[in-house]
Formats: C-alpha cells, structure tokens, sequence
C-alpha cells in the first residue's frame, strides 16, 4: 500500500453521534492547527436533529490556504458505529481509518489501501471515569490527543486553548487536559507516530504566506457583529435553522458595547416574533420610523415575508434582511448548504418587484456587507437581503481580520429634518423624483408640526403620496421604481475580477461560498495550461462590469450551488444576455461544492467543447 | 363621502391649548359610505387628539387592510401614517414605537384584519404590551370586500348574505382580558359620550390599550329582516355585485351608566348595549371576564372601560431599552469604532 | 363638425358615481345590445371603496366580434360631476358626449368637435318619484331608456330583460320598464333619433357571422363552475378582489348542482379561511386525502400562499389555485388588471421549484381549463396555477357556449388502490419513479391495512418516503421533480398558433386577456401590409411548439401587461432564447390594453427596425 | 434515541380485538433525545390506539414542525401522516377531515408551533370545531431550533438560556376553552394513567378535541437552578452551540385524582401538577375556566379533562356535508354533464 504523503496539506473528517459534545471537541483540534499558523477550514455536517444521529466534522488543512472543500478524505476518525460502512469506503487510497477498537472491528468492512489504526477510546474511558457523562465527553479529548500524537500537533498549543475555553471554570482544565493525554499517551506507545500525513509549524516550514493575522469565525457571527457596527437598534426575529446564530451573535455583542453608560440600560431592541411575518413587519415599521432594523433568516422564512418584502419595496421602505439559505424547496434539508433563493429573494411578492441582493463570500464579507447593507437600505429605501448561506454561516473560515474605517459617517439617505422642510419653498413631495435618481426624498414620523407629514402605503399614490386609481400616476411611480433600482447599480458593491494572466476566450462567475473552491479550481486547471477569468459576483442588480466581463469572453461558467441555474437565469433576464454563453455547473447535493468537482466539469467541458449547459449528476445511484 | 369639510371657517373658532383648532386635526375626506360608524370613529379620535391638545405630529396612525383601516387618512393629516398590509399592522407597530417610544401609536384596524388574518399578531402585540391604543372598528363583517362574514359576533345582525354565521364568534375583549391586555374597553362608534373618554384614557394609558367599537357596515351588515325599503334593494341587486348603496345618517345614542340601550340598526335590527355602572372594579381582571361573558348570555354587550391594571409595564420596560428614541441614538453610541474590533479580532485567533 | 359614422362598431363609456346601482343598468344596456346579435365587450372600471367614488363602464360594440379595447371612446355617458372634465376630454372628435343637463354645463368645458347632449335626469326624477332611493335607482334606467332612442336600440329586448332580472318579483317590472320609457320618449321627443352612431339588429344588416349561439358570462363564474364540472369538492378560501367571486359562483351553483338527492346534503364543502396560507393549507390537506381541492386569491394572497405552494411542490401533493391577478406590487391598485404575477408564480416559494400554470384568454377557456385542471394536478400531483386576471375574470365577455364531453372521465392520475397494492409484488415506494415518467404513485390514507402507508413532508426523503439527509438520494428525488416538469409539457393545453397567411419572420407571442386586442392589431397591420404570425401560449411549461414557432421567426413581440416583460423572461429562461429576438410591448397602467396601442407600437418597431425591446410608456405628465 | 424496538418479539404477544398486537401500532424508531417527555407521549398514542382496538389505516397523522411534529413518524407505522409546515398543521387537518371523514384525525404540535406561528389557525381551529384530536407537547421552548423560549407558560423551569421570560404566557387550555372548544384536558407526558384515558376519551369525541400535554424537554428547557452534572455540561459548552445532549430517563409520574404532586424536572426544578377530582364538573366551562385560572394563581397545573360539551357539533354538521366521504363520490354524483350545461348557457344569453 502507498500511504498519502501530506505535510500542513489534507482532509481529515471526524464521523460522530450528535448531542455527544464532539463538536467543541473538533473545534478544539481544528484551532489548534489554526494556531500553528496552517491554514484550516472545518465543517460541520450535522442532522436536523439534537441528538443520536451521524454527525461528520470534516476538516480542510491547506498550507496554501484553500478554504473551500477538496473532495475526498485522507484521514477519517470514526467513532459512530451507525455510520462506519460507508465512512470506511469514504477514504481515498493511502489514508488512514481511525477507529474505536473497543470492538473488534467487522473484517468484512476492511479495505486493503487504508490504513487502519484502532484505539480502544470507549475502553479507556470506562477505565477512567465513573460518571456516564464524564465517559462520553472526555472519550472526545482523548482522540484528539490521539490525533496531536499521530499528526504531529504542538500539545502545548491544544493546552493553551483548553485553558481559553475554560476560563473562569479552571477546575475544569486539568481533567481535560488529563485526557488529552491519555489519548496522546496511547497514541505515542502504539503507533508510529506522527503519520505520513502530518502538520508542521507553519513558520518551521519556512512557508511565506503568514496568517497569523488571521482569525476564524463564522459568517453568522461576522453578520451579527456587522448590524452592531452598521448601526442598526431594532430586530425582529424568528428562529430557523441556519440564520438562528446571527440574531444570537447581534444579541451577544449589543449587551457587550450596546449599553447606554449613563443609564445602563439598552441602545438596541430585539424582538423574537411569533413568527417570519412578524419579524419582517417589526423590521419595516421601525425602518419607517427612522430606526435602522434587520432580521435574519432561512428559506421558508423568506418564503413568508415575501408579502411584507412587497410593501416595502412599493412602499419603499429600507430595511434588511440576512437570508442564510439551506437546502430547499419547503423544508428541504434544513441542515445542508445551498444557494436556492436566488429567484425567489430578487423577484420575491406578486407583482413587478425587485430586489437588491448582496452576495458575502467570507466572514469578512459577512461582516463589511451587513453594516453597509444599513447605508444601502437607507440610500436607495427599499429592502436589502444578504445572501449567505449554511456553510458560510454556520462554520468557521480563516479570515483576514474584520476592519472599520473610523471616518466613515453612516449614510442615512434622503431624509428631511425639520430644519429642511423650513427652508423649502416647494410643496413637499414624498415620491417626487427631485434629483432623477429615482430616489425621493422622506421624512421620519414626528419631525415636524406642519410640514412633511405623509401617508406611507402599499397601494398606488401620486407623487405627494395621496391615494390614486389614475394609470398615468400609477405607471409614473412604477417607472420611477425601476429608475431606482438602476442607480442602484452605482451603490452597490463592484463585483472583483481576477484575469488569468495570459489572454483567454474563457471566464468564470460564481459568487458567495462557491468562490474559494472556483478559485481553487481554476488554479488547478491553470496548472494544466488552461486559463480561466474570473468574476466574483457580489450583489444584483449586476453593473456595467459584469456585462463587460461577459461580453469580453466566449464561454463563461457560472457555478453555483442549486439545481436551476438560478443565478444564470438572472443574469440572462437582467442584462438581456445569450444564453448558450453562460455555461451552468451545478451542484445542490446540500454538502458544499469541491474543488475536484468544479475543476472536473471545467476541464470536461472545454476538452469535449461542449457549449450546452451541462448538469453534474451526483446521483449516481439511490439508496432505499 | 359621509363628512365633508365646512366649506366657510369662522375666524374663532375655539382652540385648545396649543392654540390649534380642530380643523388642524382634520384628514382628507373620507372616501367611505354615508353613515358608515367607521367615519364617526375617527370624529372622536379627532375631538379627543384636539381636547387633549396633542400635538399632532406627535401621533403615529397605523392600519391594515379595510374600510377600517382607511380610516387613518381621514383624521390627523399633519400626523404621519402608515397602512401595511392586511391582518399586520401589530408588528409594524411593534417595530415602529421600538424605534421611537415618544410618539403616541395608534392603530386602527378591522374585524376581520384582527379577528381573522391578524389574530395571531394580535395576540402577540397584547403579550407584548406594545403602548399604543389599538381600535378595532368592528362591524362584524368584510367591509370592503363586500360583506363576508367575519370572526367576531354577529353584531347586531343575524345573518347577511342570506346565510347564518356558522362559527362560535371570537370576542376580542374577552380574549385581551384572558392575555392579560392592561387596558381593555368596547364602545359604540355612534356613542360620543363613552368613546371620546375611553379614547383619552386609552392614549394616556402606559401600555396597550384595547378598544373594541361596534360600527355598523350600513352597506353590508344587513339583516333578513329588514325594512321594506331595503328588501327592494336587495331584490334589485340580487345575484349580481351589490352595487346600490343607500345614503344613511350615522347611528348615534347617548344612554347612562348602568343601564341598557337598544340600538336600532339601518336594517331595522337591534343590538343592546349595556354600560358598566359607576361601581364598576374596573381592575378586577377575573370579574371583567366574567361580567363580558354574563351580559353576553343574555344578548346584551357590555360597554365601557371593563379593566385597566394599576401597574403596566410597557415592551420598553421589559426590554429594559434606552429613555431617548432608538432612532435618535447618534452614530458614537451605535458603533464601536475600530479600537473594538482589534479586541475582537484578538479573540479570534 | 364631422361626426363619427358607425354601426355596430363604437365605444361608448358610462360615467357614474359608485354606490348608485349604475352596475345593473349598464348591465342591461350592454346586454340588450348583445341580444340584438351584436357582439358586446363590456368592462367595469371601478374604485376600491363602496360609495362615492368616480366609476366607469365601458362598451365595446362590435359587429366584427373585436372583444378587447380598442381605445378611445365614441360616446359618453356622465351622470358623475366629479369626473365630467376628464370625460369630456376622453371623447374622440365627432363623437357624442351625454351628460345630466340638471344643471348647466360649465361653458368652459365645452369641446367644439364633440356633439353635447344634455337630458335632465336628475329633474326627470325628482318629478317622478319621491322617494330618494327610487331617484337614484331610476336615473340609471331613465338614462338606459334614452339611449335606446338615440342608438336605435330594440325597445322590447329591453323590456324582456328587465322581465328576466326580476323574474319572480314581477311588482318591479312595470316601475322599471316605466322609467326606460321616461328616456326613451325624452330621447325621441328632443332630438334627432337615432344619432349616427347606432346599432342594428345583426340579422337585419346581412351579417353572415351569427353569435345567436354565443353567451355573455365573466371568467370568475365560468372558473367557479368549472370547479363544479372538474369535480372539485373541497374549498378553501379568503375574500380578496378581484378573485372572490370565483368561489361565489362555485357556491351559488353547488347549491344547486350538488346537492345529494338522498339526503338533500351537501357533495361539496367550503371554508372561508381565517387567511390565504389556511385556505391553502385546506387545499392541500383534503388533496393530500383524495378530494379534489381548489382556492381562489389574486396578488397578496399568491405571496402568502408561497411557503405552502412550495411544500405542495415538494411533497407532490395535487392542488388548484385560479389566481386572478390585479395591479401590483402589494397592494396596487386593487380594482386595476394587470399580468403582473407570472415570475412570482412560476417559481412561487424558496428553493428550486416550479410550477405548472395555465393561461386562460375567455371565460370558456376560464370553464375549460378550470375543470381540466384538476385533471393535470392529479396527473402531475403538483400545484396547478390558473392565472385570469380581473379584465377577464370580472368583466362579462361574449364567448361560445360552453361545452362538456360526456364521455369524458376524470384522470385522478397515478393513485393504487387496495386490490392494486394487493396485486402489488414489489415493494410500494411512494416516490419510486416507475414508469420514467418522473410521475410516481401514490395512495390514499385509509385505502389498505397493512400496505401503502407512507409519511408525507416537506423535507428530504428517499423513493420510500423515509426520511433522510443523504445527498445522493436527495438529487435524485430533485432530478425526477424536474423530469416530471419535462412530462408536463405533453399534458398541458397547447399553443394556439394562426399563420399570417403569407410567408413572414415576424411573430407575436401573447396569452390571457392580451390575446384578444393583439389578434385585432395583427389585423390592422395585416390590412396595411405587415403580415405577422401569431402564437397565444396557454400553459408553462412551454412545449416544443412554442420553441419551434420562436425558431422559425427572426422577430418575435411578446405583448403582455405588466412592467418586466415577465413572460419573455420566462421564456428566455426556460427555452434557453436569444433575448434580442423578443421585443417587449409593455403596457400596465391597470385598464385593459388595447387594440390600437399594440398596433402602434408594433408599427413603431417593424417601420424603424428597432430590435431592442421597447417599453411603452403610458406615462406622460403626472398629475399631482 | 430514546425507544427501540425489543430485538426479539414473544409469539404470544398479546392481542386486542383486531387480533393485532402491540407491534403492529408501533412506527419508525424515534430520533428524540433520550427521555423527551414527547416519546411518551407517543407510547401513550400508541397504547390507547391498542386498546381501543382502532385499525391503524383508519388513522391519519398530521403534524407542522418541531421535535413534536417529527413524532407521528414513531407511533402507528401503518397509518398515513403528513409532517406540513410550521404553526399551519390545522388548516391542513381542516383540508384532510372535509376529504373524508371516515378517518380518525391525530394533530401532533408543539407550544411553538400552536402558540406562536399557529396561534391563529389553532384559534380558528377551535371555531370550526374539527373533528380531531389536536395534541400539544408542550416543552415550553423551541426544542429543535434548540431552546428558545415559547409563547406558554414556563413549564418547570424558570429561565432558559440565562434570561427569564419577558412575555404573559398563553395558556392554551384557557384559550380553547374560552374560544368555545367542546373537549379541552390538560395532562403530563410521564403519566400514563392519567393521558391514556383522555387520549381514548378525546378520540371518542366527535368534535374538536385538545389535550395540552406538558412534556419535559430534557434538553433545552433547564433552569439555572441546576445540578452539579448540568452545571458542569452548562459550562462546557458555555457560549457554543449546545452540543452536549446527556442521556436521561424519561420522566414518570403517577398520582391521585384530586391531589396535588411535585414532579422533579432533569435539571432539578419542578412543576406542581394538580389533578382534578372526581367530582369535578366536566360540563361547566365557566367553572374550569375559574379553575384553570385559580390553580394558575397558586402556582399549580390543574390536569385532566376539564371541559367537554354535551352536545357538540363538528364542521361536516355546521357545512352539511353528506355522510358519505368527499373523497369518496363517483364523478357522476359530482359532474352535471352537459346537459344541465346548456340550461346554463340559455340563462347566459
Ligand atoms: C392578504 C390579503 N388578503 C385579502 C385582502 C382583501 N381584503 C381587503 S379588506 C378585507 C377585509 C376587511 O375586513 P375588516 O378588517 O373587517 O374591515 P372593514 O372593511 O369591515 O372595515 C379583505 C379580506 C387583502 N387586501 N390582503
Ligand atoms: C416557517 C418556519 N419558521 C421557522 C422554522 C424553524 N423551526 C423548526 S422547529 C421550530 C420550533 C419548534 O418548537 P415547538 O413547536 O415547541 O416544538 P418542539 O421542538 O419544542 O417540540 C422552529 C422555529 C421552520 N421550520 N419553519
Ligand atoms: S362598506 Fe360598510 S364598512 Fe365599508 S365604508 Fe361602507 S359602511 Fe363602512
Ligand atoms: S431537544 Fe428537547 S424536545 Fe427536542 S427531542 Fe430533545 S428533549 Fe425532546
Ligand atoms: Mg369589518
Ligand atoms: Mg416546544
């Protein structure tokens, strides 16, 4: 057998039982590479549900810093009987299997280009410990004690950040340091170690890329921080799996910075509605009333604020939403990661509507383009959804470090303050096109005794915002809308093109959690003489770039991670392009797209020099 | 169009205390049907806004979908106002007096926005003890949908459209007292004398105030048994849109505490009103429920302020939120600035 | 002055107050007129209130059988003061204006092209009748009485009519004739009867086409009594216009068609709702249990409705929704036509879906398709979208009798029953695509003891319905959902193609109430020498006719009635389309579009030879 | 995973009057937490199910989502269900029963999916006066989104989570009751005793049938008040997501009509569970609203059926449908062919 040779550059998966409290566990091991300086990627892949099924944590370390997923798996450490068949047939040739050999291992599920290393975890708890509890959570440090052993990781590093999770609890730090010992201990005297697949400082292997600047964090996080910086003071919400974590993060971090020090009582409100309407209705009517709010959610949370999304386009309302999609239609898989709503978030309620969307790629993104979503809301008065998704926003990222420019002053937009309205001659106007921007201007509730009041509402109104059934006001206002929605273009953020060095017929486009392995691909397919443009999508409506990068290629690939071509579709019906130039390569399996994958479906595609979409299978077969 | 503006202004007219008069308390002209409660609704809104000097501006009108909830247009012009979407106007108004608790909130809505689409929202605005003064125009029909039954009684009427209600009727109050709503009343749209001092009482109390109007559809709150007059109508218009409506006078009456009142409807029904006497407790939540719940077994409505907690703690209380309006807070006290972020950064590494 | 000659071929408009029981009358003008043999197209254009308001009804007659608008207006009726000026202005020259002399006409409005004729309704009232009501009802008659004088209408056609509608209440018959008479003698007494615009009985005139067979009936009924014959039995609903009269009309005739001659109970059962997710959800409950279920909303209800089309999408449960669409976005303007839901349907919730819609363009086709529907949706067992909008579905429209086949039977699609699961070797899978069709089979709760039981969700699930996340089992389940949207296009209603005649590459795509002005402008630029051929889409998915009709021409008009062009975009979407070949004729400000305004901006395009879309803008000055 | 079934299966299990045993009602292997409170009440369906000797086709399971609505996948195998959507079980139930209704209808929700999201089509529900038993598992937190607070009242434990609950709790057993409902019981997952009997009850009752079950969340719902191990867990995974779940026994208890009994939660706190007495009368709503209300007061649940009308008249009586299923009428008993067309299209001329 010819064992995977792999320093700092690998895919390790832990197979778990969820509720078992390996997930702080997995955590811990993927921080402590972080702290080597490698960069890491991990990712949780759990049920929808709290306890006693699969659960997987797969982890990316890639010295190069590729941080979306590889395709295949190096090492895989097992301790879910439930699962172990097919995690043994997950290993590429030359990996290790890692196993609980308290149980004899079923012979017949052994493979012979795998290298598998048993170590009695459940044996050695029972040894150790007497509480039940105490046996099922430290049987998870003891592996990754085992793993520092077997993958050369600093144990002082995993030390240390046991003494981080602890603080304040330091009672608690010994005995989990205890049993990262033992495992490490067990590992040291029975195997080899470290393996043929290992970690090394980063900085001993005198790599020059450094990313000790660098942090890990979730997008959801990113997002909830994002509102606190973006100024926002009022959020309805309700829960839903992915987007839970980002009302949770904004909540944790306004009791941190968000207290009034005079009075210490709260600069911020936030609201758990009785469900996905009422979140969006608390959001908008406190947007009306000059408050900057948001709420957050997933797909059939969107699906239920569609009729509120409405209004407040008509009735240009701003406000922002964080959509963190998941694996549709209806309940879907509520787990898995996709890119789903792209259709339903930019046409999203009956009648003609539009929507501006963002697209975050990184947890800095998620950060930077959540307090900018604020100013954008207000700038332009209608309803701004940023598009993350489950695996930005659930797991963590390598990130540089999150930024604020402190001279930056939030943009309110088009509001009149009372001294305004004293100044102007003309009749105040609500929808009154002043500056033919399509934007007008609007006044907060309470501003003023005699002037600047209006009626805000979903139905038709002239320009001074009184009621009307005439068509000529009616279309007026709806083409004023649309003038709206193109300057928009002018605000919302550029798209960022990479060229391939030599000139090429040939571009890609993808945008969100799609990039990394799309960045990763074209390298690999750069490596193979062939060259790749890229655009990195970051918001709808698309400006003059996008059209102009499109227009200067042949053939662009658009990836993305839904069964429809979502994203292509807008593109073709928004900037009125020719279809069978974008090519679509899809992946909606609810596990985020590879690297692999993406660079297979390139290289077949312009080897075979196809120019019809093409859709990538990944059933092959179905299981009963 | 059932009021319209006097045409000629007397140069002293009487002002309160701000110096306003009431024609500064006026909306645009109600585009509703002559005679419909509705409008006399916002009548006394409009008087209690002007006898209790409120400045104008300082009033936030929110609404539904419906006649009712048209309503808004047509008092308090110099007011801001917003009318959403059907059945949603308590989370709109939840989020807009979290972005400012200095205004005065009210929300008008209808029957069938609260009682039907909107009863869950409802409930949850109750829980909340939002602070504002929630008025349902209940006619206990689909105004302007063309009268469809709705989920409260049958008020005054028992059937339209030819068929019985079906359903067991949801009675607003009785289900705001079983939230533990902190100020809960019902009141006659055509009753000046009850509905202006409840409207006062609503707006100055801490917390969500409840009132519950009987306000006759003239148009389609009819009954079988109806005048001759009315019958040809229906004849007339039968099978297709109804698409002739009578010009009618608003319904009004006075009547003294304690006592009943029978009320004659357009249609030649009636409903009895029955008012809480002076010795009323009217902080005995147990009682109002039961004292609803008596008078409605013997087909009487029971009227008046029924309960109001001595103590209310409002959503901004509970929330434990800033005195200054959230919407005021200036960009220093929002944002944190970059030195935070280091701190954050650190620990993320 | 020269006045417009016509017979058999005008516009006349009414212009009343609502609330006055104007409706009825003009009812009965336009349907004496129609009895006369004369093809009618009457149209309602009313405000969103009850009483007071400014309302319209406009007739279109014509004896060439032109059934939508065809712009501008010959005579008008004002018995409305608030409207007056605006109507004057509305007459074309040459063309008559009536109005209620009562009161002397503002000089200032007076137009010298226009023929002014004054009758004093109002005082003919108050010297016939005392009571207030009876003058108001009256006038509407009185008026209708004058204008059979002067437009030669048949007197006792009239009367018959006014026998009809108070059949069993014979006491109002001489009262109404009485006030007709009023008019008429008024009309004869003062002025030259009849005017140059005029009408004839059909026969009398030669006219070989005869419409003695033809019907005057609105799409809402026709839809509501399609539910009846499409064996529908379960409603669930919310009152929203312009859809509740759909579910009016399928109560009204259940009442009568339905009841069981055993037992005098009721084979149907209707909900009104507490809201449009409950009405649907109603639907997709008793579907789910084997009735045949339907809802009817327009607009806000469709975007309510989103996250439960979503789940019917998924879980394949059967269910008909007639959606009559009005002016959006959110609210809009409630009493306005428009086209403007097609995007929000087809893809109508969060995640990858679609779903199956129908386009009906007359309220024979609002019958047809109606019942047919619930055939589709159990076929496909999937959602099945009606969209007629409120011109068609409101309005009364002369139309072919309706038919039905007897020998006909309802498909109730791919159901097992016991003796079949009996029967049954393998395993019952309940997603199981057997027949390759992506179709599979399912059952009824309650069919078998011990087989075919299955768990319906609206999450992942396997081809035996059991839960589960796995990614393979996931894309497949997807892929057949996609197949079965391919099988679609061999069920749903084909196109309705009509050559020009002559060799052309120029072709016009439309569907719904824009079909009828859009053949009558084909046939004006027809006259003039453009020859164009013609495609009417009736249902999406779109099949390979409508792909190849849009080959076969180098210029395609998509002529529809919302802001976005929403159907060419779908079109460009789903058949991969060169977007340049399909030039947009847009027009949306809430009043039917018409005849001369299609022909217009076609003539534009062909004579300047612009291939970019156009959009018509309605809009010319704004009045404030 | 909390149950599974026994590996090896007695021959002579024993049978109930359909010949059929135990196993034959049993469903999927349950994914719960080990010890949820709603596995119980699974076993209790599936006990009562048994016993009543009801064919388990003849049942239809309906759900919207939640830990709850995920249970009727783990009782009664053989019997269709439809797991829907959030908070809109009823409307879908509403849908099933009018199909055909020759089936017995189960509604599985939770206090999040009936309370919040679905309160309105729960209230409306109740009017309609469905068919059905419609069961609460209520953990008064949000299980599966992981431990929000709920819209009921705080079952057992104070505070979730760190902070206390903010909002006036809706209590759905006086909700239902005041909304007219004809059969409303409340009871606790651990005793069987006690559920068994109202489950057979509530399946008996023709009409809307509610059974708020209080059911522990072993994982979520836990006070601050807790024990050394839970401390320990609690710090743990302090600011993380929860992903330690502890295996526990399920919660049992069993105790006399008329008393009151302490039942001690996972984490240590306890709820005061009072069971009614035989001499309560089921037939007062009045009076079990006073007393549901009373117990409140005290700080007690009161448990058992506490409300059942002497006549009640489900939605096929108030819509006089026909006795034989919808889904069941041949299509010339629905299509008038076109005979009756023509008349139609003469009236239309
Ligand atoms: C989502 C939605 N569904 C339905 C409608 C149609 N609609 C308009 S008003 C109304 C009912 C109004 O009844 P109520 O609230 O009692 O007001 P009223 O007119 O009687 O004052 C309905 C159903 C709508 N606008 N939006
Ligand atoms: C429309 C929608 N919003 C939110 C969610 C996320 N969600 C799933 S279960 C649940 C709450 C369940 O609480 P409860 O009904 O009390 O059930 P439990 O898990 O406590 O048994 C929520 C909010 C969803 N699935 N759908
Ligand atoms: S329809 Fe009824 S509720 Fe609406 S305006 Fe007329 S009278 Fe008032
Ligand atoms: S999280 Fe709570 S409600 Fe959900 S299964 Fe676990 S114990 Fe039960
Ligand atoms: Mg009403
Ligand atoms: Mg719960």
């Amino acid at each position: 057998m010819r064992r995977i040779e792999a320093v700092n550059d690998f895919v390790i998966k832990f197979a778990n039982v969820n509720g078992t409290g390996s997930a702080s566990a997995n955590h811990m091991f993927a921080k402590s590479i972080f702290r080597m300086g490698i960069p890491v990627s991990p990712r949780n892949i759990f049920p929808s549900n709290i306890q006693g099924l699969p659960t997987w944590y797969e982890v990316r370390v890639s010295q190069k810093g590729y941080l979306g997923r590889r395709g295949g798996v190096d090492i895989l450490l097992c301790v879910n009987p439930q699962s172990m068949a097919d995690d043994i047939q997950s290993v590429e040739p030359g990996g290790y299997f890692i196993y609980d050999s308290s149980k004899p291992l079923d012979q017949r599920l052994r493979r012979n280009d795998v290298e598998f290393i048993g170590i009695p975890f459940t044996q050695m708890c029972l040894r150790e410990y007497d509480d039940a509890r105490q046996r099922l959570l430290f049987k998870n440090m003891i592996y990754v004690g085992a793993l520092a052993a077997l993958l050369n990781i600093d144990f002082a590093v995993l030390k240390d950040l046991v003494g981080d999770q602890f603080r304040g609890k330091e009672k608690l730090i010994t005995p989990n340091v205890h049993a990262m010992e033992l495992g490490y201990q067990y590992a040291t005297e029975n195997f080899d170690c470290p393996l043929s697949i290992r970690v090394e400082h980063a900085s001993e292997i005198g790599e020059h890329i450094s990313y000790t600047k660098h942090i890990l964090m979730d997008g959801n996080t990113a997002a909830g921080l994002g509102a606190i910086y973006g100024g926002a003071t009022v959020a309805g919400w309700y829960p839903i799996t992915p987007s839970t974590s980002v009302i949770e993060a904004f909540e944790r971090y306004a009791r941190r910075l968000r207290i009034d020090p005079g009075t210490g009582q709260n600069n911020f409100a936030i609201v758990q509605a009785e469900d996905e309407l009422a979140a969006m209705g608390i959001c908008i009517g406190a947007a009306w009333n000059g408050a900057r709010s948001f709420t957050a959610t997933s797909g059939p949370g969107l699906s239920l604020m569609s009729e509120f999304l409405g209004l407040a386009y008509f009735a240009e309302v701003p406000v922002v939403l964080v959509n963190v999609q998941r694996a549709g239609p209806s309940t879907g898989m509520p787990t898995r990661t996709q890119q789903p709503d792209i259709l339903a978030a930019a046409y999203a309620s009956h009648g003609d509507t539009k929507h501006v969307l963002l697209f975050p790629s990184t947890p800095k993104e998620c950060f930077d383009m959540t307090a900018q979503s604020f100013d954008l809301a207000d700038r332009l008065q209608t309803p701004i959804i940023l598009m993350s998704d489950l695996d930005l926003g659930m797991n963590d990222h390598m990130s540089p470090p999150l930024e604020w420019d402190d001279e930056r002053e939030f943009d309110r937009g088009k509001v009149l303050s009372a001294e305004d309205l004293d100044n102007m001659d003309e009749r105040f106007g609500r929808y009154l096109d002043t500056d033919e921007d399509g934007i007008p201007y609007r006044t907060y509730p309470g501003t003023h005794p005699e002037k600047g009041a209006f009626f805000t509402r979903g139905s038709s109104r002239d320009v001074y915002a009184t009621y009307t059934e005439d068509g000529e006001a009616y279309v007026h206002n709806m083409e004023r809308l649309l003038q709206k929605f193109e300057t928009a273009k002018e605000y919302v953020p550029a798209p960022k093109i990479k060229l391939a060095g030599k000139k090429t017929s040939v571009g890609a486009l993808f945008f969100g959690t799609t990039a990394s392995p799309c960045y990763e691909a074209i390298e690999m397919l750069a490596d193979e003489g062939s060259a790749i443009d890229t655009i990195r999508i970051r918001a709808f409506p698309f400006n003059a770039e996008v059209e102009q990068f499109i227009a200067d290629h042949d053939t662009v690939f658009v990836i993305e991670q839904n069964r429809d071509g979502q994203l292509r579709r807008l593109l073709i019906n928004e900037c009125e392009l020719p279809p069978n130039k974008l090519i679509s390569i899809l992946h909606y399996d609810g596990l985020p797209i590879t690297a692999r994958s993406i660079a297979m479906s390139m290289r077949d595609s312009l080897t075979t020099n196809k120019v019809t979409p093409i859709r990538r299978k990944t059933a092959k077969k179905v299981k009963s | 169009m059932s009021y319209s503006k006097p045409k000629f202004r007397h140069p002293d007219l009487p002002k309160n205390e701000l110096g306003l008069s009431k024609t500064d308390y006026e909306g645009a002209i109600s585009t509703l049907c002559a005679g419909c409660g509705h409008d006399s609704i916002s009548a006394a809104i409009l008087n209690a806004c002007f006898e209790m000097s409120i400045e104008p501006h300082r009033v936030a009108k929110l609404s539904g979908i419906g006649c009712s909830s048209k309503s808004p247009a047509y008092f308090l012009g110099k007011s801001h106002g917003f009318n959403s979407v059907h059945g949603r106007m308590p989370s709109v108004a939840t989020g807009a007096n979290l972005a400012n608790r200095d205004l005065i909130y009210i929300g008008i809505s209808g029957d069938g926005d609260t009682a039907s689409i909107g009863v869950g929202q409802f409930m949850h605005v109750v829980r909340r003890n939002l602070d504002m003064l929630y008025m349902v125009e209940n006619n206990g029909c689909y105004g302007l949908t063309k009268g469809q039954d709705s989920a409260t009684s049958d008020l005054g009427s028992a059937t339209k459209k030819g068929r019985p209600n079906m359903y067991e009727p949801i009675d607003l109050v009785a289900l705001a007292l079983r939230l533990g709503a902190t100020f809960v009343a019902r009141s006659f749209s055509g009753d000046k004398k009850q509905l202006e001092p409840l409207i006062k009482a609503a707006i100055t109390h801490k917390g969500f105030a409840l009132i519950d109007v009987i306000s006759p559809c003239v148009t389609f709150n009819n009954t079988a048994t109806s005048t001759k007059g009315y019958e040809y109508i229906r004849s007339h218009a039968d099978n297709m849109e109804v698409d002739f409506v009578p010009m009618r006078e608003e319904i009004c009456t006075s009547y003294k505490a304690g006592t009943t009142q029978q009320v004659c409807m357009h249609d030649g029904s009636s409903v009895h009103l029955h008012k809480t006497a002076a010795d009323f407790d009217i902080h005995d939540r147990q009682a109002a429920m039961e004292a609803v719940y008596d008078h409605k077994k013997e087909g009487r409505i029971l009227t008046g302020l029924l309960y109001m907690a001595h103590d209310s703690e409002d959503l901004h209380k509970v929330l434990d939120t800033v005195p200054k309006p959230l919407n005021a807070l200036r960009e220093d006290e929002l944002c944190p600035g970059s030195r935070f972020l280091n701190s954050i950064n650190e620990g993320l590494r």
